[in-house]
């Protein structure tokens, strides 16, 4: 499942489904809205431009790293505190390319996938900046 | 011809989600958007420089491929043609 | 939560609990019985050194990657493919804190943790060789 | 003085999970050990190379702390003493 949505997603769930076989090592990671002084915390994506993005960039991790499957939930919306941004679940067959599947993964959807985040504030809102394609780390 | 032209984020705020031009032969991609642009000053201010050129940090798509601020110098729009102009991607 | 037990936990309620205050990525790592032609895994632990061992692990890891939390959970008896042999879950502020201190986490309790592994097959069971200090890699 | 020995995995499979023993002073852990395996060849041969030392894999613990082969074969062994002894480790 890879999708761009307003709702959120039941992880246990979707780790229940990517257990297949020859699975023997599954990451999660689950970014989260901190409670950085904000109130709430928008997400706008180019949805179909997205979408796009992140099924190639999980066909490249599967290739790369051997993995068994992959899913990403990205959210959009207002999300409050508390609340799942993203969800990427990764199979393999060992530990390794499961850790390094799942990093390779987030790092790609922070450079290169068009989505942007704004921080509703108490006195104000502010746009999170972005990676611009030069930065490095 | 009819040419969409799509902002997102901080862009979108000052121009809206999309505008439709009609633009004319040999207009090139950078020309159409700075025409666009001028229908607010502040809006302009983030996407142009000074000089008129697109600020660096300004990432420009044609029909969902990245184009580089060069290129849409020369790249003339054809009928049809999705633009879409944004500011540093921040997802995940 | 650190245990070394025969029941499985529901993941999903985990990751609800370790989302307190300050928390921006959380990371898990689920280890499944893979199926290498076995019938099952049997798990044997020395108990309440292995539970001392998890608990100084989890301590080491909050302190040295500012982990938020850090859920430990080591099953033991026996296990059928697919099921859940070991789950980590941190949460932190950030995912690079995350990632690394699963994984942190993952390599100490494979090189330390005094847990041993048997392969129940169809001709014969075969112990899974551990790790002797010496190794590297 | 009772000590007790536990064994784990292909060790426990020879020996059980814990024997314990009546001990004379001053036998050191290895020397305990040692008699012990006697009462299973193939246990004594997977843990005690054919010089009579332990092998390289073997890991010893004294209430719950690692002891080195040498360190083992040197200590005396005291009055409610747990000794573990077990092959390299293999969770997770």
């Amino acid at each position: 499942m890879i999708s761009i949505q307003r709702e959120d997603v039941d992880i246990g769930r979707l780790i229940h489904h990517a257990k297949q076989r020859g699975v023997g090592a599954l990451v999660v990671f689950d970014g989260i809205v901190r409670d950085d002084d904000i109130l709430e915390l928008e997400l706008e994506a180019y949805q179909d431009i997205a979408q796009k993005e992140l099924e190639q960039i999980a066909h490249d991790a599967r290739e790369r790293f051997h993995l068994l499957s992959v899913d990403i939930i990205h959210r959009i919306g207002r999300l409050s505190v508390g609340e799942n941004i993203l969800i990427i679940i990764v199979s393999a067959g060992h530990r390794k390319e499961a850790y390094e599947g799942s990093r390779f993964i987030l790092e790609s959807i922070k450079s290169k996938v068009p989505i942007w985040k704004k921080e509703l504030c108490r006195n104000g809102d502010r746009w999170v900046p972005g990676k611009r394609p030069s930065d490095t780390g | 011809m009819k040419i969409t032209i799509k902002f997102f984020a901080r862009f979108r705020e000052r121009f809206g989600n999309e505008i439709v031009i009609e633009a004319t032969e040999r207009t090139t991609l950078g020309d159409l958007v700075r025409q666009v642009a001028m229908r607010d000053r502040e809006g302009y201010d983030a996407i142009f420089d000074s000089k008129g050129a697109f600020r660096t940090y300004v990432i420009i798509m044609q029909n969902g491929r990245r184009t580089e601020h060069g290129e849409a110098e020369h790249t003339p729009v054809i009928e049809g043609d999705v633009i879409a102009i944004f500011p540093p991607v921040a997802g995940g």
